[in-house]
């Protein structure tokens, strides 16, 4: 039995099914997030001015954050270009791109190792203040989707690859589903980096 | 009609409260009961063994459409003429201070400390380091400006009739709601914040015993929000007395301050 | 995508966005030490994030040309996720609540 | 049988053997899959409702020991086989958590949506397989979490299916398990989600227009849309709460607080009520995910049992797209006396008042379509008849609720408690028995016993109104929700606590009503009257499959031609013609 739409396009959607369905957990992916911005708004509003204070004494490296903000978005060109090359048919390419897509997420990682280890030496915890607090949560989650889009990425960079030779459109078609989930990453710490950084 | 089922009223604004609850449940009978006659007709009507063979169109009139315009216009009105306007009068409306009996409650799990502002009419200080749940429940600070005079009861509520009560709800540990039935109050307390709640009691708990007949009948005060393991007994009273008698219970709770601090047992 | 675009020319436009997102991640930091007032900070920062996101969307993840069921179901979802931001402001703004300045939280120690 | 039984689909044998784990286990074909979440459903529903019954026996007799049971409780539940509050507590909120999470949504969504839905829309299985599979399984381990919670040392949740924090947060019981497994639960509802919709937008037969879409497939679609866009913010709010609990955050928790008399060490400065806004966004729209599904399969059951189309077609699937864009905007009318202003109170009742027009729209249909009917009274179509007086009730006794100023002596009474169970009990609940008795024979090819059906229907009609009738003449007396022992402490109260026992026996005989189905279902799977592939004489695309239906779903090619219920169209020679076959000229 054949499902049909998992790689061609249905005439009337002009989609297969794997585009429908990320998108789909992309919108939720919004409310999640959009959930915890909320409730930093609300953290923020409530604090009786208090926020500044709270930020200035959790001592966020912006240095740090910078560079991984650019490693981030370096790793999104790496993943369009990973793509890219799948669409040109150039196999070679495609796995250079992809695991410096993959590389950069764990340069990113690192980063983010450095960052929190420092806090905990400074006795930042998440109990200290609201604005640690919601710090963790939200680059927690964030580090954790990236985690997971290293794994997605690797996969189809390593042995899911293996499927260019018999069904090149398939993998083309993986590999742009798992490029939107990383740009939506992407996207995710473009809001991240000056929100609790900068403001 | 369903007044026999709900506590006695005993507030102003009570009745209104009843009135609309009532008229709510006349229009959901109403549609229960025209739903319900045409259900009954049309299963008896169209059971296959007396009509075989079905009709492919059903109903043509627009009978139902008119039905629907006419709820919303009943719900429409409930709504801005009924609860709106009532639900405005509760929270925006509430009386100068200076003409009402200012108290605060203060819930805890699982009590509600009634706090009194003494004789000068000012509350005192607040401060969470002098907590003893025996002795001070409420951290009241004796030594700060108008705490001297400040009284304070566990779940002994006490009121003056015909006069506006404004009650300043907060709650020490988690969410409480602060119920009175017979008032027709209910307000949750949410920790960290403070929430006024108004209401005119309109009936002395001495009025309510000769209206119901009943010599032991008091006003209750319920946890309405599921805040521990004894919720379930988390019960207060409320008296209502008439001017005088308040005064000179107000007194007496007074006098015992100059003897002893401790009146956590005077109820 | 389909088979006929010109991919050489949407490569031009990856590396176009990059510089584009780099340009605007160094516009964030350097405001950031501008030292503007809060107010102003808030809308520039989130102005220049915005504007970064809009970019990511648009070209690496295509919005700028998608199929119709895609924009539908976004717009589906920025409605909710307008009435997801209306909540903290319902949970700051509730007119009836007095402040309870008063009430003087002094920890122990 | 009008149409004659088709011999054996021949394609069945070119099927390679999967092994046992591969076919029933671990599978990934939409009707395995389907039964596997109907069967877990009702075995979380048949588990909330002893927990229920044991509830029921503290509130009838406090204080009293637990009869058979009690004394294996054990002291830190029942010393002696007498109820702690405790306990009491923990019984409600898993009682609430199990039937929303783990008994009406796996098998009103998880059960039938995963069964009939594909069948109907003509497609050979769900759109992701695997990520279906992976979805059941997420819902499992969810329950495995929720059921070993009770075993924890300290007993399972016990903050009400509501969690409120600050209580929540700081609870010493299974809180945690319980926002474990929630995650899980909330993961699983995710996946499922993201399958319907995307099988429903492109896995639909050729010609299955979206106006030809059977009632019961929009009604799934606008769950799913529900379920994908509401359930994350819990999942937001879940994570805080567990962060609150383990890493000691106070995401809900404000400065000051004085628990038992030492001051909390906490940061502060968090909100008790950003969870209940969180938690009502998701809440809300869960109602309508409860109850979409069931007034689908009740359309497809009168539309079927009256043999002639639903009435009003096109405005129940237009009312219903209004029903659940609208329940995202009505969550704070749960939180009317958590000190709401004057402005969001109007806001919030206003859109609750609107909301209610397009229920009774869909209501209304649904009555209106058995006018003209020839109606057979089978086992379904009694379960579906009994859902529309129940929902009726359940959906008006929402007026006084959706009022804030009547809101104020109802809120949290036993009138909210008695309104969403005549919405969830005895209508939910009978739309899905109605579902069980009328796909029964497509799942396993028998059809149920009548007799027994109707032996399952009649008494449990009687008993569910005697369990929550009488909790609305409490409520209106005042009696609040969730006391451990039904109010007795309160004078107020006193005087309906006699019904207590009324309901509670009621409930009893519920339990004992409920036996007929259990015997029925077990009997007539292996020795029920055999149906052939439409035993019922429907016109949807499902009934065109074999019974059981393949691996794969049809043996033949589906073109849909017509809508989905054109039955007794004038100048046909049968009383129906299906959705995908050729118009008789």
């Amino acid at each position: 039995m054949e499902i049909p739409y998992t790689v061609e396009a249905h005439p009337e959607t002009g989609l297969n099914n794997g585009k429908i369905g990320i998108w789909l957990f992309l919108t939720s992916e919004v409310m999640l997030f959009g959930a915890l911005f909320a409730t930093f708004i609300m953290l923020r509003l409530g604090s009786d001015g208090n926020w500044a204070a709270m930020q200035a004494e959790a001592e966020l490296n912006i240095p740090l954050a910078t560079l991984n903000t650019a490693v981030l978005i370096a790793s999104s060109l790496t993943m369009v270009m990973a793509w890219a090359s799948l669409m040109r048919g150039q196999l070679g390419r495609f796995k250079l791109f992809g695991w410096l897509t993959v590389g950069c997420g764990g340069i990113f990682l690192v980063i983010k190792y450095f960052e929190y280890t420092a806090k905990f030496e400074h006795h930042h915890y998440p109990e200290s203040s609201t604005f640690l607090a919601i710090y963790f949560a939200m680059t927690g989650l964030h580090a954790l989707h990236v985690i997971g889009g290293m794994a997605w990425n690797a996969y189809f960079t390593g042995p899911g690859s293996k499927v260019f030779h018999t069904n090149r459109q398939w993998l083309t078609d993986r590999v742009e589903h798992s490029g939107l989930f990383w740009h939506f990453v992407d996207l995710v710490w473009i809001f991240l980096f000056p929100v609790f950084y900068l403001l | 009609m369903m007044d026999a089922m709900f506590p006695a009223a005993a507030s102003e604004h009570a009745g209104r409260i009843d009135n609309m609850i009532d008229a709510v449940h006349y229009l959901m009978l109403a549609l229960f009961i025209v739903w319900g006659v045409f259900f009954v007709y049309v299963l008896m009507r169209f059971r296959a063994s007396r009509n075989p063979k079905a009709d492919y169109v059903g109903v043509k009139s627009k009978m139902s459409t008119y039905g629907e315009v006419a709820v919303a216009i009943a719900e429409g009105i409930l709504l801005l003429g009924f609860s709106i306007p009532m639900w405005a009068e509760r929270v925006d409306e509430v009386p100068p201070e200076s003409d009402a009996t200012v108290i605060r409650v203060v819930a805890q799990q699982f009590a509600w400390n009634v706090w009194y502002p003494g004789a000068d009419g000012e509350f005192g200080a607040q401060d969470l380091s002098l907590i003893d749940e025996a002795t001070n429940p409420i951290g009241l600070d004796r030594d700060s400006e108008a705490g001297a005079d400040d009284i304070w009861t566990v779940n002994q509520l006490h009121l003056p009739v015909d006069k506006p009560a404004i009650i300043h709800l907060s709650s020490k540990d988690v969410i409480h709601s602060f119920n009175l039935p017979n008032m027709r109050i209910k307000q949750d307390t949410i920790p960290g914040i403070s929430i006024p709640v108004w209401f005119v009691p309109t009936k002395t708990t001495a009025q309510i015993r000769e209206e119901t007949g009943n010599p032991d009948y008091v006003y209750e005060i319920a946890c309405a929000q599921l805040c521990g393991n004894s919720h379930y007994s988390m019960r207060g009273f409320l008296t209502v007395h008439t001017e005088e008698e308040f005064q000179a219970w107000l007194d007496e709770e007074a006098s015992y301050l100059t003897g002893s601090d401790d009146d956590f047992f005077d109820f | 995508m389909s088979e006929h675009v010109d991919i050489d020319k949407q490569v031009r436009i990856y590396f176009l966005v990059f510089g584009a997102l780099m340009v605007g991640t160094a516009a964030t930091v350097g405001a950031y030490y501008l030292d503007v007032s809060v107010p102003v900070a808030l809308t520039i920062g989130l102005f220049i994030a915005s504007v970064k996101a809009s970019l990511v969307a648009c070209f690496f993840m295509h919005l700028i040309d998608e199929k119709k069921i895609i924009y539908w179901t976004l717009a589906l979802t920025v409605a909710f996720f307008i009435a997801l931001m209306a909540l903290p402001i319902l949970t700051s703004v509730t007119d009836q609540v007095g402040d309870f300045a008063e009430v003087e939280a002094h920890e122990p120690h | 049988m009008a149409e004659p039984v088709h011999a054996s689909p021949a394609h069945d044998e070119h099927h390679h053997e999967q092994s046992f784990w591969r076919k029933y286990i671990f599978s990934t074909d939409h009707k395995v899959i389907g039964v596997q979440y109907s069967v877990t459903g009702l075995a979380f529903l048949f588990f909330g409702f002893v927990l229920m019954m044991v509830m029921r026996w503290n509130l009838a007799y406090p204080g009293e020991p637990i009869p058979f049971i009690g004394s294996l409780l054990g002291d830190n539940r029942a010393p002696g086989g007498i109820m702690l509050p405790d306990f009491y507590n923990e019984l409600g909120a898993m009682h609430g958590t199990i039937m929303v999470f783990l008994g009406v949504v796996p098998l009103a969504v998880g059960g039938f949506g995963n069964f009939v839905m594909p069948l109907q829309l003509g497609a050979p299985d769900m759109a992701f397989p695997r990520i279906n599979m992976i979805s059941y399984w997420c819902l499992f381990m969810g329950g495995v979490t929720m059921f070993a919670s009770f075993f924890l040392p300290n007993g399972a949740a016990g903050n009400g299916w509501t969690s409120y924090s600050p209580l929540a947060d700081i609870a010493l019981n299974g809180q945690t398990a319980w926002l474990i497994g929630m995650i899980f639960l909330i993961t699983s509802s995710l996946l499922g989600a993201i399958n319907f919709i995307t099988t429903a937008i492109q896995l639909r037969a050729p010609g299955m227009t979206w106006m030809r879409l059977p009632f019961f497939c929009w009604a799934q679609i606008v769950t799913a849309f529900l379920l994908l866009l509401a359930f994350p913010p819990l999942e937001a709010a879940g994570v805080l709460q567990l962060m609150d609990r383990v890493a000691n955050t106070s995401f809900f928790i404000p400065e000051g607080l004085v628990v038992g008399g030492e001051v909390l060490e906490r940061s502060g400065g968090g909100s008790p009520l950003l969870w209940q806004h969180l938690f009502w966004f998701l809440a809300h729209p869960e109602v309508y995910v409860l109850i979409l599904p069931a007034m689908g399969i009740v359309a497809e059951v009168i539309a079927n049992n009256s043999r002639k189309p639903l009435w009003g077609y096109r405005s129940m699937v237009y009312s219903l797209i209004f029903l659940g864009f609208m329940s995202f905007i009505v969550w704070a009318h749960h939180m009317f006396i958590t000190g709401m202003g004057s402005v969001m109170s109007t806001f919030f009742q206003t859109t609750t008042m609107i909301i209610s027009i397009p229920s009774v729209i869909i209501l209304s249909a649904l009555f209106i379509s058995l006018w003209g009917g020839s109606i057979r009274y089978n086992t379904p179509m009694l379960f579906a008849l009994g859902f529309l007086p129940m929902f009726g009730i359940g959906g008006l006794t929402g007026l006084p609720l959706g009022l804030s100023a009547a809101d104020i002596p109802l809120h949290d009474t036993y009138y909210v408690i008695g309104h969403f169970h005549y919405v969830v009990a005895p209508g939910t609940l009978f739309a899905l028995f109605a579902g069980v008795y009328y796909w029964f024979p497509k799942v396993t090819g028998r059809k149920m016993n009548e007799f027994l059906g109707k032996l399952h229907f009649w008494p449990s009609l009687v008993f569910m109104n005697g369990v929550f009738f009488p909790m609305m003449i409490q409520g209106l007396n005042g009696v609040s929700r969730r006391l451990a022992d039904g109010g007795i402490t309160y004078d107020f109260a006193g005087e309906v606590a006699g019904l207590n026992r009324m309901m509670s026996v009621s409930a009893w005989c519920l339990a004992v009503a409920q036996i007929p189905f259990i015997i029925n279902f077990f009997m007539s799977i292996r020795n029920g009257e055999k149906a052939g592939r439409n035993p019922w004489n429907s016109t949807t695309v499902e009934w065109l499959a074999p019974s059981p239906a393949p691996h794969g779903n049809f043996d033949q090619p589906i073109e849909v031609v017509r809508g989905p219920y054109e039955y007794s169209v004038p100048g046909s020679d049968k009383d129906y013609v299906p959705q995908a076959e050729p118009a008789s000229t």
